[in-house]
């Protein structure tokens, strides 16, 4: 056993970290200071995005043949550290992490040819449509419906969650083609390759936070092409639970939640304990903190397990271990940060979030970002199947074993 | 022993949930909030109008009693209510210490202003992350030839944008506590003012060279008076807290017993009936000590310690109601348009006030060791 | 509101501190300080029960006309600190809190006359039988069986969790007399006024603090007379519903805990912190030990709700709630004590832990009782309706308003 | 960076798994905890022809390894079959403790005696409540003119009743620390024998004027040595949790399978599913941690900090699921006759020795906190 790395890794890093530390502009690094959420302020992250393409370094995860870097888990996991370690704000996952992976595995040649550039390029970004208001954790009683007329569907009905809908130009989504068989059978998995078809309405929903991540869409007899279709009609149950499985394990987490503990732990050598002093001298919350570093350091043992094919991370558990491990964590970190920034994250500061608003904040930037931080942490324990249904998930697996 | 209200109290508490009721539901409470005011100047005359406004004080002053228990009565039903008007920092915490403050014209008078709705006071107390310990307020005064000279920063002076005038609190070169009185258009007064979180308008004000009338300051030796409003803002916060988790609990059984999934109400899934259950246990725990505290209060047994306990339980069992209530209301939780989103907002906001849980129960734990043997008090029939 | 008393109960309070001062021996105080259970040491509660029926103060909470002291709520609390203040051992609950009210209030006149005498006395021990190995939670399945003829029933079959049974001269049963109807129906509720009847026989389980105090008890054709029904055949089950009422409330908890908790304050006061100086001054373990303080205050504060009939305590949620936090708390406890013993925890005393032993614990009466409570409590969450079924009931009163 | 056995180590592990499954099932292990010796000749004769004795030590005294993943595959098996077996106060502890020793002939003498089977060692280390920090040590060891005096308390020595030789850790007069091994026949020492909760046989041990030749001290300025005692009994500790955890599991998970209430397996029920899966996400952290630690370890790159962090984890997430393997098992769990209580016992003295849960914990938040900006080494893969 060991974690010894490499001189050609100590080298990559040092490549990494010099592109990282000029290529970003200041509002992109602005915008990865202002990040409280899994969804980076949306123009500067893909201005950013357009930025790694350009080096070629948008997709590390993808094959090389479709542009991805070609690179190991070990640079993968190195890059994710360097990018963290500067707060540049992370690349959107619906479609690199999402949609993209699914086009290049069950796609036409077509789709491939027509969808994955732009997806690596960040020219396009995609929503999901998958939850409905009356089909969230029960996805599979979804309802809106698309009927076939020749060589469109006809989509009525109504996706909620979509996040940054707002800003997309396209869509993934599931769609109801059956009401025959059972719930699950019946839907059809559908790409648009437009937001603004004629029927379609995007609703913004205004977070606990203040900002607008989610939204609503609205479908009515909105006409779109069959050749968006991924799998056979009426099988896009099979195709969306293959998404899933990229939607919960793939990329390092890990990276980024270290760099928020960084964050606490140089901001508490200066934030004033209620007790006196300064946090970082007080006993009590050194305790607590160090829960949460033994938690986090657990979590970060526990991806690399899964990084390098460990028997434990190949575990069929791993995806609900690793989801509700790491949302649980950033909750914790949420409230850590909260709690360190005490009196100063009351304040509601949502102009001062804007990228480019010039508003200085009252505080400083982690007094800032504390409170968004923490409410949009919130959600993470609901999308992309509660921690509720991935403990039966996760249970389900030692009953098997 | 005795943890009811009168019958007065349950009539007004009745009067006033009718008023909240028809006047201040979310969508109304909303309005307020996005309002260019940030408060209702009509909500206020209905307040002064069924007496409100001088339901907290004593008779002394022109009150209708002001006993712990109506603080408890009263900031209950903001808290389920998610009042943002400026009740808290005019009426109960700048009120109520003028109320106490003896024989200086200048606070009685500010005080009937305040009691009539003519005039809004605000308390500037808090510094740095939060001043939980009076012991540690830094703002200086200092007495010259002709009057005072103010310095200092004060955070999160909640209605500080609207006050027509701060109680102040700071330390005298002496190292004594004062308190004392401040027109906040005075040269050398600073606000930065914003919204909070919780839908409220607050400042904070920074005092650089102040000069002030003699006669500004209201009290010097003022450690037990600050004292005093510290424990009106924990026993008032604390029940602000706890009628907004009655709040939570109930629209998350509403919500939890009508939302479907899987063909059936979410409340038959038994991990969402325990999520409902270990709510109303923290809710039962957190409303039965505030009601002993207000008894202790009542019977002039409460400790600083018995506060801070409150405090601590309002805010730690608090928020997990509110983190369990938006899990259970799922993404609609996470949004701006359903209560339970403020309502968790507030209860964080009133953990940030006046000293967070962790501060408060290892004051608890301290004075509890030391007072283990000594404390046949802790034996509350042994009056 | 106030937590004002008057002076009749102050000179109550003395009258009653007086008494229990002198009346006990010094084993019933060894056994008191050495009680680590809901159950006393045997043989010396039981002579103590005696010299309380002697006074006349054997059954506070009982009715004048069967021998109860006709004490306020108020009274009875007060006994209880007092009592518990000077470590004595708490009378055992199954005569005096189960079986002899349910008697009082569903027994035959005969029954009363024959049985109640001897459970205010202390003459009789009861254990109860209601679990079997298949039947815990899930009670209605029980399937040991009494099958009728002439004046007697005949039992067969097996129970188990019947407290102290080798100590008992008597029992009270649930047997299965039918097995036409639904579950709970087919039941019926006995009184066995002997544990020696041909073909039972009890054999003690060891428990994890290394004593004896729950048993199983097995039936071979054993012969009981019908006299001993209560209620109608086939009709136990709302009997036991009837005493479960009785189990689940009625006396004050809190001063047991409080009782616990003010020893745990005295020991810290000079046991030694891992960091150096004693626990007290530990800022990290005043925290924890604040955390532990406000909750049972807060169970004190809601005991007290129950006691005046606040419409907190009268909420049909309240036999859950106050279920879940008595035990929750005596769990916390233990743990806390465990904590502050630290090593002195780790000695298995069984010997030392009995009563006039004459050995010497490793360590004081606080480091000897710590381990055996902590893991006698372990069971609090598990019998009388594990606090899972109480969270189940608990959430159907929340619908059901 | 390798987180796995070698194929040696795994080689072994199954050798030592069949055995410990053969002789030392549940019933065999309680039988060995109530034989009067309260250990098996037997079994530690299987140890010895199995190579265990020799295990955990380095080639260059015999051994054949004594690497940190040794340690953790080792005292992980030791863990999941509740071995109460001397093998962590004689072998790991004192006898890698003697390894480390340079050039004392009496060390390597009973080095070699210990890894033969021939002899038991035990350290007499621990003091007061639990000495987790060593500038805590207070036996007191006075150089004189014909050799030493020893003085003190050393508490829960494990397998002290019959060790043939202690090692003891004491303070010199300067201050510094001293390394010494005791005849425990010798004039002076006081031993309180006793079983323990888990099975074990250990000994208070109290030295009074102790007299020793002055070749007992076999290391003086042995802060650094003492440490490394510490360090491996908190990842063997730490290991042997993990162990019990696995067991916890497969029995928890096992019993809710086949046990049946309201004609159901009561694993159907999600209060019982969700506690199973918290169980498998605290035995997954735990066990990630032990094999990322071991893997520190092996680099030369673990620090005290991240010991801690270890036995943090393991005694609180150990415990964590000891208590719900209890609840799941209901009655049957409190009872002697069933394994899960037997692991919930283990786990809580591992918690109480070498430092409870919390101490470690805050020397974890302590020392995060120094090191937030000068520690790159957190970014493992920047070696």
């Amino acid at each position: 056993m060991h974690i010894d790395f490499s001189d050609e890794l100590q080298a990559f890093r040092r490549e990494v970290g010099e592109f990282l530390d000029a290529a970003p502009t200041a509002a992109i690094r602005e915008a990865g200071k202002k990040t409280t959420s899994v969804f980076a302020p949306f123009k500067e992250v893909m201005e950013w995005h357009r930025i790694l393409h350009a080096k070629g370094w948008s997709a590390p995860a993808w094959p090389v043949e479709h542009g991805g870097t070609g690179w190991s888990v070990e640079q993968r996991y190195i890059f994710a550290e360097e990018h963290w370690k500067r707060d540049l704000p992370p690349l959107l996952p619906n479609g690199l992490q999402m949609v993209g992976p699914l086009i290049m595995e069950l796609g036409t040649e077509e789709q491939k040819r027509r969808y994955l550039p732009g997806i690596l390029s960040g020219e396009d970004y995609w929503t999901q449509g998958y939850s409905e208001p009356n089909a969230g954790s029960d996805l599979a009683s979804l309802a809106c419906s698309a009927v076939s007329d020749g060589d469109d569907y006809v989509i009525n009905g109504q996706k909620i969650w979509t996040t940054l809908a707002h800003e997309a130009n396209r869509m993934f989504m599931l769609v109801r083609t059956s009401r025959e068989a059972r719930k699950q059978a019946g839907i059809t998995f559908l790409l648009l390759d437009r937001m603004d078809y004629p029927g379609m309405v995007v609703r913004p929903i205004v977070g606990l936070d203040g900002l607008v991540e989610q939204c609503e869409v609205f479908f009515d007899n909105v006409r779109v092409p069959k050749s968006g279709r991924v799998g056979a009609e009426n099988d896009g149950w099979s195709v969306a639970k293959q998404l899933l499985k990229h939607e919960r394990g793939g990329t390092a987490l890990s990276p980024m939640l270290r760099r928020k503990m960084t964050l606490i732990q140089q901001a508490v050598r200066s934030a004033p304990s209620p007790n006196g002093g300064v946090l970082a001298d007080d006993p009590v919350f050194q305790r607590d903190l160090g829960e949460i570093e033994a938690e986090l350091v657990s979590y970060e043992a526990y991806e690399r397990m899964i990084l390098t094919n460990h028997p434990i991370g190949s575990d069929p558990g791993m995806p609900s271990l690793n989801k509700i491990m790491s949302t649980e964590l950033t909750q914790q970190l949420g409230a850590l940060q909260v709690r360190v920034a005490g009196l100063w994250a009351v304040p509601s500061q949502v102009n001062a979030l804007t990228v480019a608003s010039g508003i200085d904040p009252i505080g400083d930037m982690f007094d800032l970002t504390a409170m968004p931080f923490y409410l949009n942490a919130r959600a993470t324990s609901i999308y992309a199947g509660t921690n509720e249904i991935q403990r039966d998930l996760l249970a389900r697996t030692l009953h098997a074993a | 022993m005795d943890f009811t209200f009168t019958e007065e109290q349950v009539m007004l508490r009745d009067a006033m949930s009718r008023l909240l009721g028809q006047h201040y539901d979310f969508d109304q409470r909303q309005q307020i909030v996005h309002s260019s005011a940030g408060r209702s100047e009509r909500v206020w005359r209905q307040f002064r109008d069924m007496g409100l406004l001088h339901a907290p004080f004593p008779e002394a002053v022109g009150g209708f009693g002001g006993k712990a228990s109506d603080l408890v009565l009263l900031a209950e039903l903001l808290g389920e209510h998610l009042v943002v008007e400026p009740y808290l920092p005019s009426i109960l915490l700048t009120g109520r210490a003028l109320a106490r403050v003896d024989g200086h014209a200048g606070a009685l008078g500010w005080l009937e202003r305040l009691m009539e709705g003519s005039a809004l006071g605000a308390l500037a107390h808090e510094e740095g992350h939060g001043t939980a310990d009076i012991t540690r307020i830094a703002t200086e005064l200092i007495p010259t030839d002709d009057g005072l000279l103010l310095n200092g920063e004060k955070r999160l002076v909640l209605g500080g944008t609207d006050a027509d005038v701060l109680l102040v609190t700071a330390r005298l070169p002496d190292g004594a506590l004062a308190m004392l009185l401040v027109d906040p258009t005075l040269r050398g007064v600073g606000m930065e003012c914003y919204s909070t979180i919780d839908g409220r308008r607050a400042a904070n004000i920074r005092f650089e060279n102040v000069r002030l009338a003699p006669d500004a300051l209201i009290q010097s030796n003022a450690d037990k008076a600050i004292q005093d409003i510290v424990h009106d803002a924990l026993l008032a916060l604390s029940a602000e807290a706890v009628g907004a988790m009655a709040a939570l609990l109930t629209a998350s059984v509403q919500y939890a017993g009508t939302r479907k999934q899987f063909g059936v109400p979410i409340s038959s899934f038994q991990a969402i009936a325990h999520r409902l259950a270990d709510m109303k246990l923290a809710y039962v725990k957190a409303r039965s000590t505030l009601f002993y505290t207000a008894a202790l209060i009542e019977s002039g047994r409460a400790e600083p310690r018995d506060y801070s306990l409150l405090k601590a339980q309002a805010g730690r069992l608090g928020r997990a109601i509110a983190e369990s209530a938006v899990q259970i209301h799922g993404g609609v939780g996470t949004t701006d348009e359903v209560s339970v989103g403020h309502h968790l907002k507030r209860i964080l906001a009133i953990e940030a006030m006046f000293g967070p849980s962790e501060y408060h129960l290892r004051l608890v734990g301290a004075s509890s060791v030391s007072a283990a043997s000594a404390a046949p008090r802790r034996e509350a029939m042994e009056a």
